[in-house]
């Protein structure tokens, strides 16, 4: 493989894994915080559908933006008032939550625009451009340094940026603030925060809401960046890598990233080779489909060592029986 | 018992201020459990003021509605004389209160520091909450005795060592009402006597100690006044120094109590069991059993005493063969498969029955019907089943109804979930399916935490009867009286090892004491 | 009243079952009739529907995609007296008509263009799932590929093996970025709703597309191509006009019938030239009389121009 | 004591549950445009106003029996078998190979062996997830998923290039021989002398369904291996202290429960499409998971949780087939009857609660 290829890939890498980054944050805000989430990817949909609408509907890819995360924070407030409020079991809620926007999505999008759920194809106002950084065009001829700053660094939409940006905040959110404290204990120890005089219910939703902004810019990037518009069932099983994601980033930020690029790099390797000859045998194209997912079964089966998920995870927290 | 002279000062010279904490009426029901019935108590400012009562009185459960982690139904706190609201622990906190709880609220994976901070952090940042802290705890540790290391996690801590990081974070909160919820129950009587030290010390400071506790040694030796609760309400208020044990104890249960167990001598025979050089690592390689030997013959009743987490509940789960380890175990002779290989139905196969320590979350299933749990473990029993396939549930049912009367379950129906007895008849169903199949060995691991006086006078007298029908019983218990007077020989574990071997008849509890401390003599 | 039933992937896939759908309201629209239509949810209803419909007194029933083959052959002996058409399939039976199109022939045609258009030498094809029918596309337009450039190169590629194969655009996009950067100037995309993401892409990369099935070159005039035309709106509208006079036999719809083809319209006028033009329309004449096979990957399932 | 008795628990908050989820699916057919009266007739009649109806409800609850009681066993031991879908997709390339390498003389040792088969492939396909999650500790819900992604990878690559019949466009099997039919089940009705539609679907394997209700009911409570598995699922550290081998249990569960999916594939290969073809299963597997929810994991309550779903299926048939709702409002139906039983029944199960509480303490 060259040099070029080799770029070419990785700069598909980073765009495939933005979308899974955002949501894999997304899920490591609520999980942290003991709330478990299948739901990532209903949220990703609901919020690509609202912000392809949206955007369509005004040409304003920020108005869409903006609808988006409202239509993923609605859904996230669905899953906080089955897991927090009502202490119902948060498997379950994810799966309704999936569904809901499955069925949904389609229903209003044929509703509005009478075009099967897809929305109109969206102009430029309505999408998100490239970014070209500075000194871009300079740069590119200078050997290696200048294609990975051109052609990799540079070029990206705002979304992007804003998904690579937010692994550092995650992290000081969580390790250097009070808030990321309060988090970090609620999904570890409830019945300890509760007893500092904190509010366990106030974190959870905090958490959960941040969650439903994150899966927010996960669709809208996916409607108005990768895409220009929506289309019925887009994340195509997007949220559910995301969650594996998380699981095989242990939770954490920076292994968030590189798990989310792990998962971006295999889909645009398997994109580049449909099918690898190996001399003897070909891997049929179907082999390189299901690889990703293959892989992560090898990673889940602990070859990387185990994954602890917060203790009180996936567990409503009850004061009074 | 020692009564260190004066180390608190007599409060006869203290004016007559507002009490630093009264409660009028206070009610609380947790659905249809009336926990805590129209309690009303005073408790003075700079005082050390014990409440004593047996398991479900509702000592907790008041004491939570103190520092707002319950709401109470109904009722009244007044705070130094004014009327405070307390919806939540915030408002508890700000008003001066501060509680350790009977089960620790730690964050397991945060360090000492991190958990002291939480909800107190002093701005958004953690940074300077840190080093703030981090200053404070040392002057704490130096006004109190109270060394912990800010950096360590707290899941690497011992239990006492947790216990002080939960005082430290009520002193960080600037309590003035500090509220100890069984703070003893898992301390060695040297970590004890410590705790003791630096309640007095904040009595001193002028604070003010609340201190729940089961033992009546403690209420004598340390408090000012008791409260004694009883079916959640209460029952009396008075002068520790006008009180004695037995009044107390009486006033606990209702009743006269006798608290000593009727026993002959024993009449050891042939050994049963015998442990030679037993180990075990757990998941973190962290040996948890260093070479344990020890051998119990028929008729005979061998008690390990210990501080919780010491190795006793590994030991059971090694005999009762769901752990792992190495080492040589032969029962009646036979050698045991350690490797993993044989498992607890294995085990109960070969005679040993085995009453745990949690009996909520290993002895029963709590959704079960108690007819279910009657053959917990035994469910593949030969004369529990209808065929190969099939399991004989009138069979199951029936052999229950009759457990049900011999071990005086109340009540006696057996279609009820487990999780609708009481902790006492929760026990005497683990302990009558465990002790009716007459194991030549039987496990018992804390067999009265959590039950009555009166189930515990039955429990006691069916393992004194197990050894008079001349079988081998294992008790592991961390209540040092119930050790005292049913075993016939005492072995004490102190992290992973047998201290030593002691008769019931010669040593005392300061003696013992020492062994579970890892003091040898 | 005539009836049309469309496959799982709805009416607005923007390409096959839209052309469908555009040619019965052609057809309602010229004549003010009135047709039925039905969306199916799931296989078990493809039977059901066609049923209903028949039981309705629907006159002729018009059926989108191969899949129905099966079951219509189990349905229409059961109703003698109602005419069947089918698209993509042929059922022999007395009251079926079956409207096949060359896709093979259209694909070939728009494979030449792309190979003349492709500046590098390499030229892109994207599938849905690898499935024969899109190893037909694929298979033509690699021969119209190597007839027109005997050196260009074809990257294939499938898009992915579960239904959302179909309607996954960003996959699309990014199959179109990753065939790109291997040198493809143009590329074909016969994948559904994803083949809009594949449309969309190449505009933005400034590089060129083919649509599929429908005309697709207004998606992004001046972007597209060409569109690979399979008159399913033609089919459609003949047979609802023909009408309980259906005529029951095999339809194949080549080439010389006007069944494919390739669109040029004001969209990308300026991006197909004389020459390209001049040697499309050749290749078209020769197909059309016979003496030009386009070998069809069905006829032995291999394909002389591209491996699978 | 608890506050409600048992019925209520069982029956009054589910039914309010749905209930609320019915009103809120009006509310979202008032809301683009349509009547929801009007929808709700042509439901019930198109799915239960005539013989032809009852045959595709009962054809789709045959499909939600098996996958819903896969979901129970599953959930029984404590684990969330999210794998259906694949499971299923894997068990009908079992029926079809059974069906169609061995020339079976007559259809019903062709059923046995298809059933045995599409068992023995839909748990297999559950038993690496079983063995990671018993072994290796991987959470079971991810694995399951990822499954079923693979599981549609080998189906196509199985269908397009080795059971596709030569020359033919569809991605499908070869159609079984036609004296594999399995009986439908206006042809068992005909036995008793009930008339029935025959233009539908369902066949025996709605009787298996039956059956395999029955059968997992046996299994649970009346055998040990159930009580093994309820016991385990209620508390693995229990279940240890008694005897009982998680690894073991784990795996016995996701193999009788992949062994339940797989059996689904009975019913749609065999009994209807009589080929294997690309999708079958068309998302049954996910659809068990809430019908092992509101059927709260009982088998009797599986199947009437089955039989509303079949419902619910036909009658968004009929929706479809005569309004211009799109059938994407039967997906919302779906999720709303999920989240509504499943996740927040605690917001109808407090009240109720407090009620009966109140009555109490009226007495
Ligand atoms: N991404 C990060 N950014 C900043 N600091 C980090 C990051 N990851 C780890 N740390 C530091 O390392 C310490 C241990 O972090 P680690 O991620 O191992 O925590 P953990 O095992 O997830 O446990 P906890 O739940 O207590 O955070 C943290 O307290 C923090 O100070
Ligand atoms: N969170 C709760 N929900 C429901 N019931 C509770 C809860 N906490 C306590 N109870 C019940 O309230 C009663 C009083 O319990 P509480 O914990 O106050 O007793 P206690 O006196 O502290 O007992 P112990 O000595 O065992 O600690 C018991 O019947 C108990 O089962
Ligand atoms: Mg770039
Ligand atoms: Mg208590």
């Amino acid at each position: 493989m060259d040099f070029a290829t080799l770029i070419q890939i990785l700069d598909s890498t980073v765009r495939l894994a933005t979308p899974l980054l955002f949501a894999c944050l997304a899920g490591l805000f609520s999980e942290r915080a003991g709330v478990f989430d299948i739901g990532l990817e209903g949220k990703m949909l609901a919020a690509a559908f609202l912000s392809g609408a949206v955007a369509a509907v005004t040409g304003n890819v920020w108005l869409g933006m903006f609808a988006g995360i409202g239509a993923s924070l609605l859904m996230a407030a669905i899953h906080g008032l089955a897991s927090i409020t009502f202490r119902g079991n948060q498997l379950i809620s994810g799966v309704a939550i999936n569904f809901l926007a499955a069925g949904l999505t389609v229903l209003l999008g044929q509703n509005w625009f009478g075009l099967g759920g897809r929305t109109p194809a969206l102009t430029s106002g309505g999408r998100f451009e490239p970014i070209i950084l500075p000194f871009a065009e300079a740069m590119a001829p200078v050997p290696v340094l200048g294609p990975i700053y051109s052609e990799l660094i540079s070029g990206h939409s705002f979304p992007v940026y804003l998904a690579w940006a937010m692994v550092p905040a995650t992290a000081w959110l969580l390790y250097r603030t009070r808030f990321g404290l309060r988090l970090r204990a609620v999904g570890e120890n409830p019945a300890a925060v509760d007893t500092a005089g904190v509010s366990v219910t106030a974190i959870r939703y905090a958490a959960v809401a941040i969650c439903g902004v994150l899966c927010g810019l996960a669709g809208a990037y996916l409607a108005t960046g990768l895409a220009a518009g929506f289309g019925k069932d887009m994340t195509a099983g997007r949220g559910f890598i995301a969650l594996a994601a998380l699981i095989f980033a242990k939770w954490r930020p920076w292994y968030a990233l590189g798990a989310c690029l792990l998962f971006g790099f295999l889909e645009a390797v398997g994109n580049r080779f449909p099918n690898i000859d190996l001399g003897l045998i070909v891997l049929p194209a179907q082999f390189m489909q299901a690889l990703p997912y293959i892989l992560t079964v090898v990673i889940l089966a602990g070859f990387v060592g185990k994954a602890i998920p917060p203790r009180a995870g996936g567990e409503p927290y009850v004061k009074e029986r | 018992m020692t009564v260190q002279a004066n180390a608190g000062r007599p409060d006869s010279a203290a004016p007559p201020a507002p009490p630093a904490i009264e409660l009028r009426g206070i009610s609380k029901a947790f659905g249809p459990v009336q926990a805590n019935k129209d309690i009303s108590i005073r408790v003075a400012r700079g005082s050390i003021h014990g409440i004593i009562g047996e398991n479900g009185a509702g000592k907790s459960t008041l004491m939570s509605i103190l520092y707002g982690f319950y709401r109470a139904d109904s009722g009244e706190i007044l705070i130094g004389g004014q009327p405070t609201a307390i919806p939540d622990s915030q408002a508890a906190i700000r008003a001066g209160i501060g509680m350790v709880f009977q089960h620790f609220k730690l964050v397991q994976n945060f360090t000492v520091l991190e958990n002291v901070i939480l909800g107190a952090e002093g701005g958004a940042m953690l940074r300077g909450a840190m080093t703030r802290a981090r200053q404070s705890l040392l002057d704490l540790a130096r006004d109190y005795e109270l060394d912990v290391n800010p950096d360590a996690v707290v899941e690497d801590l011992s239990v006492g060592h947790q216990q002080r990081v939960e005082i430290l974070k009520a002193l960080y909160r600037q309590a003035d009402i500090l509220i100890l919820d069984e703070p003893t129950g898992v301390l060695t009587p040297p970590e004890a006597d410590q705790l003791f030290r630096i309640l007095r010390g904040l009595k001193d400071q002028g604070k003010t100690v609340i201190l729940i506790t089961h033992k009546l040694r403690e209420i004598m030796e340390i408090t000012d006044t008791v409260s004694v609760m009883r079916r959640g309400e209460m029952v009396a208020t008075v002068k520790t120094a006008e009180t004695g044990p037995e009044q107390l104890a009486e006033l606990m249960v209702g009743r006269k109590v006798l608290l000593r167990v009727e026993k002959r001598p024993a009449t050891p025979g042939r050994p049963v069991l015998e442990v030679e050089n037993l180990t075990l690592r757990d998941g973190q390689g962290v040996e948890r059993l260093r070479g344990i030997s020890l051998s119990i013959r028929a008729g005979e009743i061998l008690g390990i005493a210990g501080v919780a987490g010491n190795g006793q509940s590994e030991l059971l789960e090694v005999l009762g063969g769901y752990a792992r380890a190495s080492g040589s175990v032969r029962l009646n002779g036979q050698p045991l498969d350690l490797s993993g290989r044989e498992d607890a139905a294995t085990r109960r196969a070969q005679g040993i029955g085995h009453v745990p320590e949690d009996r909520q979350a290993r002895g029963l299933i709590m959704d079960f019907s108690a007819w279910e749990n009657a053959a917990f473990g035994y469910h593949n029993a030969p004369e529990f089943q209808k065929s190969n396939i099939l399991m004989d549930n009138d069979a199951i049912r029936a052999d229950t109804v009759s457990k049900m009367e011999r071990y005086d379950v109340r009540p006696p129906i057996p279609t009820l979930a487990a999780k609708n007895f009481s902790g006492g008849n929760q026990q005497k169903i683990v302990v009558a399916r465990e002790m009716d199949r007459n194991p030549d060995l039987l496990l018992i691991g804390q067999p009265t935490r959590g039950v009555d006086i009166g189930a515990i006078e039955f429990i006691h007298k069916q393992i004194v009867a197990l050894r008079d029908a001349g079988k081998a019983v294992l008790l592991v218990s961390v209540e040092l009286d119930e050790i005292m007077s049913l075993s016939d020989r005492i072995a004490v574990m102190f992290d992973g090892r047998i201290m030593g071997e002691r008769d019931p008849a010669t040593t005392d509890e300061r003696d013992l004491g020492l062994l579970m401390a890892g003091v040898v003599q | 009243e005539p009836a049309l039933i469309f496959d799982l992937g709805g009416k607005f896939d923007k390409s096959f079952n839209e052309a469908a759908f555009n040619g019965a309201q052609r057809w309602a629209e010229e004549t003010g009739g009135s047709y039925k239509e039905l969306e199916m949810q799931s296989e078990a209803q493809r039977e059901q529907a066609l049923r209903r419909l028949a039981e309705a007194g629907a006159n002729p029933v018009v059926m989108t995609g191969f899949a129905f083959g099966d079951v219509l052959g189990q349905v229409a002996p059961d109703f003698p007296d109602t005419k069947f058409a089918i698209i993509d399939m042929v059922v022999d039976l007395p009251n079926v008509k079956s409207v096949v199109f060359t896709e093979e022939q259209g694909s070939y045609l728009v494979g030449m263009m792309a190979a003349m258009a492709s500046k590098t030498g390499t030229v892109g094809f994207i599938g849905g799932m690898d499935i024969p029918l899109i190893r037909k596309f694929a298979c033509g337009y690699a021969q119209g590929v190597k007839a027109a450039n005997p050196d260009a190169t074809i990257v294939a590629n499938m898009t992915g093996t579960t239904p959302a194969a179909w309607n996954d655009p960003v996959k699309g996009g990014e199959l179109t970025r990753a065939q790109k950067s291997q040198g493809a100037d143009v590329i074909y995309a016969a994948a559904g709703g994803t083949g809009i993401g594949v449309l969309q892409t190449a505009a933005d990369e400034g590089i060129l597309s083919i649509g599929v099935d429908s005309n697709q070159n207004h998606l992004h005039p001046g972007k597209v191509l060409t569109s690979m035309l399979k008159r399913v709106d033609n089919a459609v509208y003949s047979a609802f006009t023909e009408g309980t006079d259906l005529q029951p036999g095999i339809n194949v719809m080549d080439l010389a019938a006007g069944g494919v083809g390739y669109a040029l319209d004001d969209n990308n006028a300026e991006l197909v030239t004389e020459e390209m033009k001049a040697a499309v329309d050749a290749a078209s004449e020769q197909i059309a009389s016979g003496a030009l096979a386009v070998h069809d990957y069905m006829t032995d399932e291999t394909c002389p121009a591209l491996t699978f | 004591m608890t506050a409600m008795p048992k019925w209520a628990d069982a029956v009054l908050v589910p039914l309010i549950s749905l209930l609320i989820a019915f009103v809120i699916s009006g509310l979202v057919i008032l809301a683009i445009g349509e009547n929801p009266m009007e929808a709700m007739r042509i439901m019930v009649s198109g799915a239960l106003g005539s013989t032809y109806g009852w045959g595709y409800t009962l054809y789709y609850a045959t499909n939600f029996i098996f996958t819903g009681l896969a979901v129970s066993v599953a959930f029984h031991a404590g684990l969330f078998n999210i794998g259906g879908e694949g499971q299923a997709g894997v068990g009908g390339l079992g029926v079809a190979l059974a069906c169609l390498y061995i020339p079976w003389p007559h259809w019903s040792l062709a059923l046995a062996a298809a059933l045995v088969a599409s068992a023995v492939f839909g748990a297999a396909w559950a038993a690496i997830p079983a063995w990671l999650q018993a072994k290796r500790g991987s959470h079971i819900v991810i694995t399951t998923i990822m499954f079923n992604f693979i599981a549609s990878a080998l189906l196509v690559y199985v269908l397009v290039n080795i059971l596709r019949p030569t020359g033919s466009m569809d991605a499908s099997s070869a159609r079984f021989a036609e004296h594999l039919r399995l009986p439908r089940l206006n042809e068992i009705l005909a036995l008793v002398g009930i008339p029935f539609n025959n233009r539908n679907p369902a066949n025996i394997s709605f009787l298996l369904g039956l059956v395999a209700c029955v059968a997992v009911w046996v299994l649970m409570w009346r055998t040990r291996l159930g009580y093994e598995l309820r016991a385990f699922g209620k508390s693995e550290k229990a279940a240890v202290y008694a005897g009982i081998s998680p690894v073991k249990i784990t795996m016995a569960a996701m193999l009788i429960s992949g062994a339940l999916a797989g059996m689904m594939a009975v019913n749609t290969v065999m009994g209807e499409a009589q080929r294997l073809i690309l999708n079958s299963v068309e998302g049954a597997g996910f659809i068990g998971i809430a019908v092992a929810l509101m059927g709260r994991s009982h088998p009797f309550g599986v199947l009437l949780a089955a039989l509303l779903f079949g419902f619910l299926y036909q009658g968004g048939a009929e929706l479809a087939l005569w309004t211009k709702i799109p059938r994407e409002l039967i997906v919302v139906i779906q999720a709303l009857v999920i989240l509504f039983t499943g996740a927040l029944d605690n917001m109808v199960r407090r009240p109720v609660e407090t009620l009966f509480l109140m009555a109490r303490k009226g007495r």
